[in-house]
């Protein structure tokens, strides 16, 4: 898996949309197949701070390759965990540390989503990378 | 008369369009919407007369003086207190309850002593208080509130006793609309010789208050949440009260005489302000109060009641809507839930359809978790929101729950 | 470049008449005019996108908070500090001191250790300090000035040992419009591990600041004497310093979680923003500072020695005038009496002929017995006075003469 | 003596010109034919507040009569206190209670002091007022 090619499924996915009730919905869905994280890992280390709903990202490096999981108690903010979870789990640690947020824009999602909220993924994805960068680090 | 068309031409924002459509304002709790009047008299004075004020001696000084000073006249007839000098400018609600908590209370609180809080108080009305009574090793004991979020009379009555020193309470709730029976409890308070500061964020936009009927100890209110500026309130207190109270800030403009072995205190009003204030703030909070006078009570309750039984009724009509309130609330503010969803959701995509609702746990945490919640929709209403703003509210709600 | 026609014009006040006669406004350090950007700023807010700041999370929430937080880092660039967590807005100069005084101090101060402040002191940057040592039994030393109202450096580095924890001093003095080396003072200071707060309130006009290089612990200063909106100001501290500080308010948005048992602080900078602040002149402090770059200090600077050179000579020419100060100085104010005439007549005088001018003890009594006066006049150009407005003035000043 | 007629004379004193330089002149002059006031009598108990400059009045009751002294450390305002003096100085204490500030339009100088100053004046008034009331009541 990449980045790039998850990234262009998701902004292709999203473009099938024209309404915004479309995108959300989608996103909702999204939110839905997303696997619950369990109890234990709903702790406060793993609460990521910004985000206006309670959002849990769990990250982890197997094979120089990210595994991420996450969840949040409102359903849209879980979709948008299910959202970086599909553009970054599997991806190599190299790849992500050379990513920025421009895909926020490519996805249409800085467009949508209110300055707060896209605050909250961009505080999740700050997460992302800051492992990624400390496990490259040591 | 009421027209609610030229009320709503008179704030310019309530005409402005996103992506070509109307907005609609329901978070008037956190902050009201600024008539016309407000924003030229801030225009003016930085136009045409803008000065520092008391020291200079010059026309702009004076005139800019005599205006800060009018307002001072015009927010003690508002309150209807009876002296100029009983009304302090701060730089909001916060600011005027930290005034009282560490300039006041320690001028008579011993260790041991009681505090008495409502459950449902915003943190501006709790968290001060905790940190003074920390410092001064009092202790704070907690109201009980009845089902709508006012202060449980009986377990107030229960509660004052002679080691009860001081009681803050808010006159309506942020969350829940209603009202605390103010007269009654700074009656029972006074008769046991506790002070009573009484929080009025939300209370002076809906209501005339008299803080001389009341006979509170200190009342005090936010501009900008009554049409007026940011950063602009008032902290109103009995002049005996006012004179015992350390001041929070210390500068210019406030002080008698000044040498590095000793300084004294001026008078008051000025002795509780010091450095420059916020005059711009303070002029146009003044034109804020001249506005509401211009409509009068009488004509914003009755418009309020109104919106505030169509919502009401609105609301208790969809069964998937848990309202934290069981009675219609004095004042049109309306915190609920979309049952099995989070307050979150719902105010994004209320937001993607152009309205405005505060989510989440109102800056009141501890009244939120007593209301047995996580955290609130909050759509809370103004004289000049409309009962078709609310059917397209109520419309908009019904294609959230479908949504999500 | 520098055109003063079209600088004059950017604020509308300058144009005002009174007695159909144009005026000269002379009390630019008591507080400054503003350009129409900020008053165009500060009516752009409550007309388009009033709304709280921070918890909302509807589109005008997202447009006020966004501004709000904009502005941060205007200011950040504006001192050159490195973080905007440790540029805090509050309600202005006053306020920054007396945070730093009362949360600050008290974290490391003992009884028995010293504080120097400056004998030219506004008492703005004084009276806070004989409040809080006195509280915390810590002792102030006053600091010698030299001729022109400087910290005299040799007394300084007698003065500065181990008991020395803290030093206050302006950076820039409101009577002399001298400037006193902060980058010394604060080198010396650091030897001997004690803070520095530096009073910027009549610098940040005049002079592009450097908090980083100046190596100050503290830097404030008010938004309404660098052409912005009354009620709001700005305190810059290292992060790490103000981490440790203990909050002067307590209130919503600058708390983590609250309950009745306990509380617990929000992050930096909210954790010293209690309550909601002054939105609107914040954001209009960020049009003028970005009205300042866009004439910049290299422009300022120049055309306010040509100033300050021409008024100097002009005093210098007349016998009667006793000067406050023995050298130019480096912003352009300038206190003096008329010799044998009480600065309040004067004033009174000056006015009836349209020049506004301070008289009097200019809030700072120890500064004006040091020397050796009971209130001067004082004129404080700014950039956008005029040669001609000099040439005016100092007629005027000898027809007061004459008249008295 | 009676306040009306002095008020009258003021009045058409102050009618005589034309400019503010000669009013202001006509006060100057006033505040130097004024009698300086005795060391001793300037004493904080004598200060009046609310005035920029330093002002001090002394006021005296005989045969129901005021009688009034001052001083100011400011010319002008030196002028002020002279021409409360002439205003009220052998008046009846009856009738300086019946008297209001209106007399400050009818002279013309409300329109010429600004409000600092007529506020400096209005202390001084209000002082010489609760004397004469003071002395009333007992
Ligand atoms: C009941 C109540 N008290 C106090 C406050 C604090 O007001 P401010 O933030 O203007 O100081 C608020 C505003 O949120 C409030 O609703
Ligand atoms: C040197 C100095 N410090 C502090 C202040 C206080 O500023 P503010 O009144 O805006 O708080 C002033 C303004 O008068 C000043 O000139």
């Amino acid at each position: 898996m990449s980045f790039e090619i998850n990234k262009s499924v998701i902004v292709s996915d999203f473009n099938l949309f024209d309404s915004w009730e479309e995108r959300y919905e989608h996103l909702i869905d999204l939110g839905k197949s997303l696997e619950p994280l369990d109890l234990d890992f709903k702790n406060n280390s793993n609460l990521v701070e910004g985000c206006q709903a309670n959002v849990w990202l769990v990250c982890e490096i197997k094979n120089e390759k990210l595994n991420v999981m996450g969840d949040s108690d409102a359903i849209i903010t879980r979709g948008l965990v299910a959202l970086l979870v599909r553009l970054f789990n599997n991806c190599s640690v190299k790849e992500i540390i050379h990513t920025n947020n421009s895909f926020l824009d490519e996805i249409g999602l800085n467009k949508h989503l209110s300055m707060t909220r896209s605050n909250g993924i961009n505080a999740m994805i700050k997460k992302i990378h800051e492992y990624c960068l400390n496990y490259i680090k040591k | 008369m009421f027209e609610l068309k030229k009320i709503r031409s008179d704030f310019p924002i309530l005409s402005k369009k996103r992506n070509e459509k109307s907005f609609i304002y329901f978070d008037n709790a956190a902050t009201t919407q600024k008539p016309q009047e407000v924003i030229n008299e801030v225009c003016d004075f930085y136009t045409h007369y803008n000065s520092n004020i008391e020291r200079g001696m010059y026309f702009l000084a004076d005139e800019s003086t005599k205006k800060f000073n009018d307002t001072r006249s015009i927010v003690r007839s508002f309150l209807n207190a009876k002296l100029n000098e009983e009304i302090i400018f701060t730089s909001g609600c916060t600011q005027s309850i930290n005034m009282v908590c560490f300039g006041f209370l320690n001028t008579f609180i011993k260790p041991g002593d009681q505090i008495l809080i409502g459950k449902m108080e915003h943190h501006a009305n709790l968290v001060p208080w905790q940190i003074a009574s920390n410092r001064l090793k009092a202790k704070i004991i907690p109201l009980e509130s009845s089902e709508n979020g006012v202060i449980d009379m009986s377990d107030f009555k229960k509660k004052i006793n002679s080691k009860v020193k001081f009681i803050a309470i808010q006159h309506i709730s942020n969350i829940t609309g209603h009202e605390n029976n103010i007269q009654e409890i700074c009656s029972i308070a006074h008769q046991h010789n506790a002070f009573v500061l009484v929080d009025g964020a939300q209370a002076v936009s809906h209501k005339s208050v008299n803080v001389h009927s009341l006979n509170c100890d200190f009342y005090c209110f936010s501009g900008h949440k009554c049409f007026g500026p940011t950063g602009v309130g008032v902290l109103y207190g009995k002049k005996d009260l006012l004179l015992r109270m350390t001041p929070l800030l210390f500068g210019g403009n406030m002080i008698g005489r000044v040498s590095f072995s000793n300084s004294s205190l001026g008078d008051l009003p000025q002795k509780l302000e010091a450095g420059t204030p916020n005059i711009a703030g303070v002029i146009g909070l003044g034109a804020a109060i001249n506005y509401i006078s211009s409509l009068g009570f009488n004509n914003i309750k009755l418009a309020e009641k109104l919106l505030a039984e169509k919502m009401w009724s609105a609301l208790k009509a969809m069964n998937n809507i848990a309202l934290s309130i069981k009675a219609p609330p004095q004042s049109p503010v309306f915190s609920f839930n979309v049952k099995g969803i989070h307050s979150y959701d719902v105010g994004t995509l209320l937001d993607e359809m152009n309205i405005c609702v505060r989510t989440g746990s109102l800056c009141a945490q501890p009244a939120i978790k007593e209301l047995n919640s996580t955290g609130f929709v909050r759509a809370s209403l103004c004289f000049y929101n409309t009962e078709e703003e609310i059917e397209l509210f109520v419309s908009a709600l019904k294609k959230v729950i479908k949504l999500l």
